[in-house]
């Protein structure tokens, strides 16, 4: 018998910007889609951030404009995974709301996990009061009280807090966190004008379109002074500032600096969470527990297992438009995929 | 013609006197003040300038172009050239034939300076008046040649663009008063001669206004009013006069005598330069002629304001004009008076330095490369620094030197020390010294006879500051064109539509035309710009301004670069590595050196 | 005092929080270009004076950013502003001028 | 700070301690300097607990200060080690506690060398056969004093008779803790507490009723080094390293400076009199005094009631005499210079800038 397309089923794990988009593109095409996500909301890391980097678009606005229409697509939060089965055609996917769902193809938007930033213990996150995350600062700047922000005058950012550091286990670069950085130095330099803000960098990475004028305006204009080194340790005065050392590499002495406030910027860690699926299905995985795409040139949004395809940073860090893109791409391989079946 | 009067005085006349004696106090003050401060050796120049009768022709020459005829501006802008010489000739001529006449009809009265100016109201005819009529029309004719003058000058005032200046300066108060007497001047003379015409008699222009006036004003009523009206704008003016832009009018006499003499700009505020600013007649032509106007907000930047704020004493914002100027030479080019204001922001600058400590032991570690040391005979090439950055130019002049068998070495292959310009056009000159002396030293321990450059930076430094006898210094435009002209390399004419851009310092700055357009013009078709020769604009790159930003630098390459483009070239050529540097990128034709463009073209 | 024939060294760190930022800020103020700087060293290494002075222009700039001022004006003096580093610098900063002002700046001691 | 983001972090580093049976291998240091330290170590252990803590007479230096000094190789070391734990299983034991953090970090660097590398270890089964006839098996459980003084930190508080509590004021004494490089910044693991926040001498001193103190120059090396010192024209870096941590604990005025390394605490100690003698600066809470610079062997005892001079507290620079009346301890100031028998051993001169009595 000839299936139409309302009749056959996508089940999309991950409720963040890449499920919301691949969602809505595989329901254009005709698909029902089944999104699933374990928060009581969508939208994902998305949903914890303020403003985004380059040019300070509200993440509220975007994400709200992401889901106004969600069309037909049944969309389940709150809600895990709790067993997949590979079937003969497709897979049978059991939901904690007690639902089943026979996917034809499923889709894994499973996103990252932001590093836990008190696994780098020299610098004191957890421990230290006036050390927090760079998703802290975002809570700040949300307006949800932030206790450590309190009137600094003097901040530092710490770049690559559990990125390019094989230390923590990941060798990789998580690509936002420069920008991120960037972004909040100039945004925390306008709520405190008067404050010195400093950025411990090993190499700023701002590849994308407009992250460039962005540096050069948080060095002209709002004076963020850019320190080319690693901190080594954080410790804790007398006075409950901190005192942070690092190597000014750029001209080979140490430096010392006591502050009011460090923001670590935590990178990505693959998601612990889709772990038991990809051990169920036999997804092949990376080194640092990303998941691994058939052919990361030609086949990005494949996986080595048939009907199971990926999109976003499940298979490694990505920018929110990298990974919009790639939502739509995996809706185009899903449906390449179901035209041939 | 006889006197009208015995005493051959009236009241009047004051205000004209003490005006007059105001100014001459004035001027003999201020010309002892600027003797006194020239430095000694220049002060011997001026007075050894005095005696010497070839000086005294050219100053006369000098003097009665320039100040009177006004032939700079003719030749750049004739109707503005008309204005100016209208008044200074017309004028002068009004005061000439007073004297003429008084010395004529009434010599006795001669001694007494204020008659022959009010001449026409002491006198009255006689049966022999008609041997003045001569001299009537001559006054009539030349009072209507400043009038005319004056009817311009308010026309400018209007309309500025009809003259082809695209912007004018703005006065100040004093300016504007003395413009209004200036104004005033003239027609009231004319009426008052007017009123007079039926006593001292008249030619064409106040006979017919005196019989026109006599039909309804009784005009002996108005003979003494129109009088003082004269004598008090005049003597306003005059006591104006050194607060005003019109103080050019006696400056520039002196300044002339001065700049013949030899003298150069040692101090931007004191002997020499204090004539040089008070001879600034605000006039505005530097206004258009600066590279930098094509923004508004540099405005206050041209050389007439930076002028004034000499003149005032107004160090900061002198210091901020002096900083940002190109030092492009235009403004001095254009100047009809020949202000040397180039040299005098330069010695601004280096008045205003910070005694910054200079450390250039290290200097002793640059040496000649191998092989070049003690070889006689020689052309020595010094690229300089900017040359290292394009070694496009470098190259070609290898091949060019090679192709005509040149026996030549390359004194600054590795790198050199800086030939000392830089630190001149930043006003620190001491510092200079040390590169100068260094570079001399290698260049005598090479044993060339010849020092060829490509940077017109460095050839005018070698030129003007190094002390190089019997090395002959030569830049490389002219070194080709001399190749060519010996037949030592033969060009084959590509049939490239060609324009040269003059380098501000090889241009202006060392009068260099000639030469790279003989070689271009065998080459291609060579075209010129717009605005070339002395004309040319500064391509934005110089390194004459200290403060100028890289934005506002940009918009003056664009705005040379159109001017390039004028008639259509395919290429652009010039001879300088900074504007080779700094076209580039903008150009919308490739932008070629001169070497290049001779070694491409060169016969094998 | 004894002299054990040793002693403390000075420190060779750069202490942010003893470095008096007052002459840096007067610094940016006047030559606001100074922050653009990304220390990419292009006027280092086209500096005529490089291999024969330590004169470093990238290193003048980081230096007086972090209060090591006497270092960097030792650099300075044996500038000869030939304006290389004006021709080369990427982000359009008028080394030549920054140049002076610094002069002009940290002369007032 | 917050203290419960600690003790998370040392959650994650505990590391099982045997309670009982043990070989035990001096320090070289320490049994020069402050041999009252490891007697107290092994009354304690042996007479105070019960415990079995067995010290071969034939044992030897584990080689550690050569071997960081570039004067022997590496296999040296080993087979030198390798002959101690020979001793040990000649003994009977399976644990082994090293009273030296040098000799801590170079065994279990020996030991994670030989996991990594058995061909190294077989190497040294031979050299140590071909040396003196000797085999050997690796010990189960490598420990340091401090570990074992940590693993007994409430046996201790539970004998307490001075705990570290100024008696004047009642407010717990204020407790610098250094822990010798070599103890976890080599193998974090392989501590109590890991390298960043390390646990083993501040949950001592938690247990005795003192406070930590955590001063910005906590994790730095007391300036120890081996080439540092060694070498007269390197000496100024030690020195300037010890120097940076009292610049930075200054403020805090510690009553105590607790040590884990004999090295560390030699240091830490005299080089507060050449600080003073060059400076003329004195550090803590008593101005013309130093912070006195102890093992945790010694703050143990004297918690415990050990004499003082018993001790032989009067071995270290810095005077402890301020930290005694702090802690109420009761001495005979007369017996501070009388050796064993009561006998003379005479005053020593007074510098000029620290007070020694």
């Amino acid at each position: 018998m000839e299936l139409t397309y309302q009749q056959r089923n996508v089940v999309i794990i991950g409720g963040g910007p890449a499920g919301i988009e691949a969602s809505k593109a595989l329901d254009a095409l005709g698909y029902t889609v089944f999104l699933i996500e374990r928060e009581n909301r969508l939208g994902g890391h998305l949903g914890r951030w303020d403003r985004l980097f380059p040019y300070g678009t509200p993440a509220e606005d975007v994400l709200g404009q992401m889901t106004a229409s969600m069309g037909r697509v049944k969309w389940f939060t709150s809600t895990e995974v709790t067993q997949v089965n590979k079937l003969e055609r497709g897979y049978n996917i059991i939901l904690s709301n007690g639902l089943s769902v026979l996917a034809d193809a499923l889709l894994l938007t499973t996103g990252f996990s932001l590093f836990n930033a008190s696994k780098k213990e020299e610098y004191g996150y957890g421990i230290y009061d006036k050390v927090i995350t760079n998703a802290d600062l975002e809570d700040y700047f949300s307006g949800i009280p932030v206790p450590a922000v309190d009137n600094p005058r003097r901040i530092g950012f710490v770049h690559c807090v559990g990125s390019r550091d094989e230390k923590v286990g990941n060798r990789y670069c998580s690509k936002v966190c420069c920008a991120t950085a960037v972004k909040q130095a100039c945004e925390i330099k306008e709520k405190f004008p008067d404050a010195v803000v400093y950025c411990f960098y090993m190499d700023l990475r701002m590849f994308g379109r407009g992250y460039e004028d962005m540096y050069l305006e948080a060095q002209k204009k709002y004076g963020v002074i850019f320190v080319r080194g690693r901190v080594s340790e954080v410790s804790e005065d007398k006075d409950g500032h901190l005192f942070v050392k690092a190597e000014d590499t750029l001209s080979g002495k140490p430096l010392r600096v006591t502050l009011d406030l460090l923001v670590l910027m935590a990178g990505m860690s693959h998601n612990r969470a889709v772990d038991p699926i990809a051990r169920t299905l036999a997804l092949s995985t990376m080194e640092d527990g990303f998941l691994k795409p058939k052919d990361s040139l030609t086949a990005a949004q494949a996986s080595y297992c048939t009907g199971v395809f990926y999109a976003g940073a499940c298979t490694g860090p990505k920018t929110l438009p990298e990974t919009m893109a790639e939502a739509r791409a995996a809706a185009t391989s899903i449906h390449e995929y179901l035209q041939e079946q | 013609m006889k006197d009208r009067f015995i005493s051959g005085y009236n009241d009047f006349v004051l205000p004209f006197v003490i005006g007059m004696i105001f100014i001459i106090t004035y001027l003999v003050i201020g010309i002892i003040r600027v003797i006194v401060q020239l430095p000694a050796a220049d002060r011997k120049k001026f007075f050894l300038s005095l005696i010497n009768p070839r000086l005294w022709v050219i100053n006369l020459k000098d003097i009665i172009c320039d100040v009177l005829l006004h032939t700079k501006i003719w030749k750049r802008k004739p109707l503005l050239g008309y204005m100016h010489s209208s008044i200074a000739f017309g004028w002068f001529m009004l005061i000439v034939l007073g004297h003429i006449e008084t010395w004529l009809f009434v010599p006795d009265r001669l001694s007494t300076f204020y008659y022959p100016v009010f001449f026409r109201f002491f006198v009255m005819e006689t049966d022999h008046t008609l041997k003045g009529s001569f001299f009537f029309f001559l006054m009539d004719f030349f009072l209507l040649v400043v009038l005319s003058g004056v009817f311009l000058a308010m026309f400018k005032r209007i309309r500025s663009m009809m003259f082809g200046m695209r912007r004018t300066t703005k006065n100040q108060i004093p300016d504007r008063l003395a413009m209004y007497c200036l104004w005033a001047i003239f027609p009231v003379r004319l009426l008052a001669e007017s009123f007079t015409a039926g006593i001292a008699g008249g030619s064409f222009l106040t006979r017919p206004m005196y019989w026109l006036f006599s039909n309804f004003l009784t005009n002996t009523y108005h003979i003494l009013p129109t009088w003082w009206a004269y004598s008090t704008l005049l003597g306003t003016f005059f006591v104006l006069l050194p607060f005003t832009r019109y103080m050019h009018i006696p400056t520039e006499a002196f300044l002339i005598v001065l700049r013949n003499a030899g003298i150069k700009v040692s101090h931007p505020r004191k002997g020499y330069s204090i004539a040089q600013i008070y001879s600034c007649s605000n006039c505005g032509m530097c206004i258009d002629a600066c590279p930098m106007m094509g923004q508004k907000k540099n405005l206050r930047f041209a050389t007439v304001y930076f002028n004034r704020l000499l003149r005032r004493r107004n160090w900061a914002r002198c210091e901020e004009s002096a900083d940002k100027c190109l030092m492009c030479g235009k403004c001095v080019a254009v100047c009809p008076v020949g202000v040397d204001s180039c040299n005098i922001k330069r010695s601004l600058r280096g008045l205003r330095a910070a005694p910054a400590p200079a450390d250039y032991s290290y200097f002793t570690s640059y040496s000649l490369p191998e092989g070049v040391e003690n070889s006689q005979e020689k052309v020595l090439y010094y690229a300089g620094c900017m040359t290292q950055l394009t070694p496009v130019i470098s190259k070609a002049v290898a091949a060019v030197l090679d192709h005509a068998g040149v026996d030549w070495s390359f004194m600054d292959r590795d790198g050199g020390i800086c030939c000392g310009r830089p630190l001149i056009l930043a006003g620190r000159d001491e510092r200079a010294q040390e590169m100068i002396r260094r570079n001399t030293e290698l260049i005598r321990q090479s044993g060339a006879t010849t020092l060829l450059l490509s940077c017109p930076i460095c050839y005018k430094v070698f030129c003007e500051n190094y002390d190089l006898k019997g090395i002959r210094i030569v830049h490389y435009t002219e070194y080709f064109d001399e190749l060519v002209r010996l037949g030592r390399i033969t060009l084959r004419n590509s049939g490239e539509k060609l324009v040269y851009h003059d380098p501000c310092e090889l241009g202006r700055g060392c009068k260099v035309y000639k030469e790279p357009r003989r070689v271009l013009g065998a080459v291609g078709e060579l075209v010129e710009a717009e605005k070339h020769h002395d004309e040319s604009i500064c391509c934005g790159g110089s390194l004459g301004s200290l403060t100028l930003s890289y934005d506002d630098r940009k918009d003056i390459t664009m705005k040379a670069l159109d001017n390039l483009m004028y008639a259509s070239p395919e290429r652009i050529v010039t001879a300088c590595p900074l504007c080779l540097k700094t076209f580039s990128p903008y150009s919308p034709r490739k932008v070629s050196d001169f070497a290049e463009v001779v070694a491409r073209n060169m016969n094998q | 005092m004894i002299d054990f024939g040793y002693g403390i060294s000075p420190s060779s760190a750069i202490n942010l929080d003893k470095f008096d930022r007052t002459r840096f800020e007067e610094l940016a103020r006047e030559e606001p270009d100074v922050l653009k700087c990304m220390a990419c060293g292009s006027c280092a290494a086209s500096c005529p004076t490089a291999g024969h002075s330590d004169m470093n222009l990238r290193k003048v700039i980081l230096l007086l950013g972090r209060g090591r001022e006497d270092e960097a004006l030792r650099m300075v003096s044996h500038c000869m502003l030939c304006g290389k580093c004006l021709i080369v610098c990427p982000r359009g900063i008028n080394t030549r001028h920054l140049i002076l002002s610094v002069t002009k700046i940290y002369q007032k001691k | 700070m917050n203290y419960e983001g600690k003790k998370k972090i040392w959650s994650e580093f505990q590391k099982e301690i045997p309670d009982d049976r043990y070989f035990y291998a001096r320090s070289c240091i320490r049994q020069n300097f402050n041999p009252g330290a490891e007697q107290a170590f092994l009354d304690i252990v042996r007479n105070r607990f019960g415990k079995d803590f067995y010290e071969d007479p034939l044992h030897t230096t584990c080689g550690g200060i050569a071997y960081h000094s570039d004067t022997t190789p590496e296999e040296t070391s080993m087979t030198i080690i390798a002959r101690q734990f020979s001793l040990m299983n000649q003994a009977g034991y399976k644990n082994f506690v090293v009273s030296c953090v040098t000799s801590f970090g170079l065994h279990s660097e020996i030991l994670q060398t030989w996991e990594e590398h058995p061909e190294i270890e077989q190497k040294i089964h031979e050299l140590l056969w071909k040396a003196c006839r000797r085999e050997f098996t690796k010990p189960e459980f490598l420990m340091h004093s401090s570990d074992m003084m940590y693993h007994y930190r409430f046996l201790i508080s539970e004998q307490a008779k001075y705990p570290l509590i100024n008696v004047r004021t009642g407010e717990p004494l204020k407790v610098v803790e250094h822990i010798g490089c070599h103890y976890s910044k080599i193998f974090p693991s392989k501590s109590v507490g890991g390298a960043e926040y390390p646990r083993v001498l501040a949950g001592l001193v938690e247990a005795l009723g003192g406070s930590v103190v955590d001063y910005p120059e906590r994790r730095h090396c007391c300036g120890f080094g081996f080439r540092q010192y060694l070498v007269k024209a390197n000496r100024g870096y030690s020195l300037t390293n010890t120097y940076k941590k009292f610049e930075s604990m200054e403020p805090f005025h510690p009553d105590l400076i607790i040590t884990n390394c004999p090295g560390c605490n030699y240091f830490l100690d005299r080089w507060q009199y050449v600080i003073a003698e060059t400076t003329g600066k004195t550090y803590g809470d008593t101005p013309g005094y130093g912070i006195p610079v102890l093992s945790s062997e010694e703050v143990a005892a004297l918690v415990m009631g050990y004499d003082p001079w018993d001790l032989g507290l009067q071995m270290h620079q810095v005077a402890v005499e301020p930290l005694l009346d702090k802690m109420g301890v009761q001495y005979d100031k007369s017996r501070k210079y009388k050796g064993v028998g009561g006998k003379d051993l005479g005053i020593p001169a007074s510098p000029a800038n620290i007070r020694i009595f």
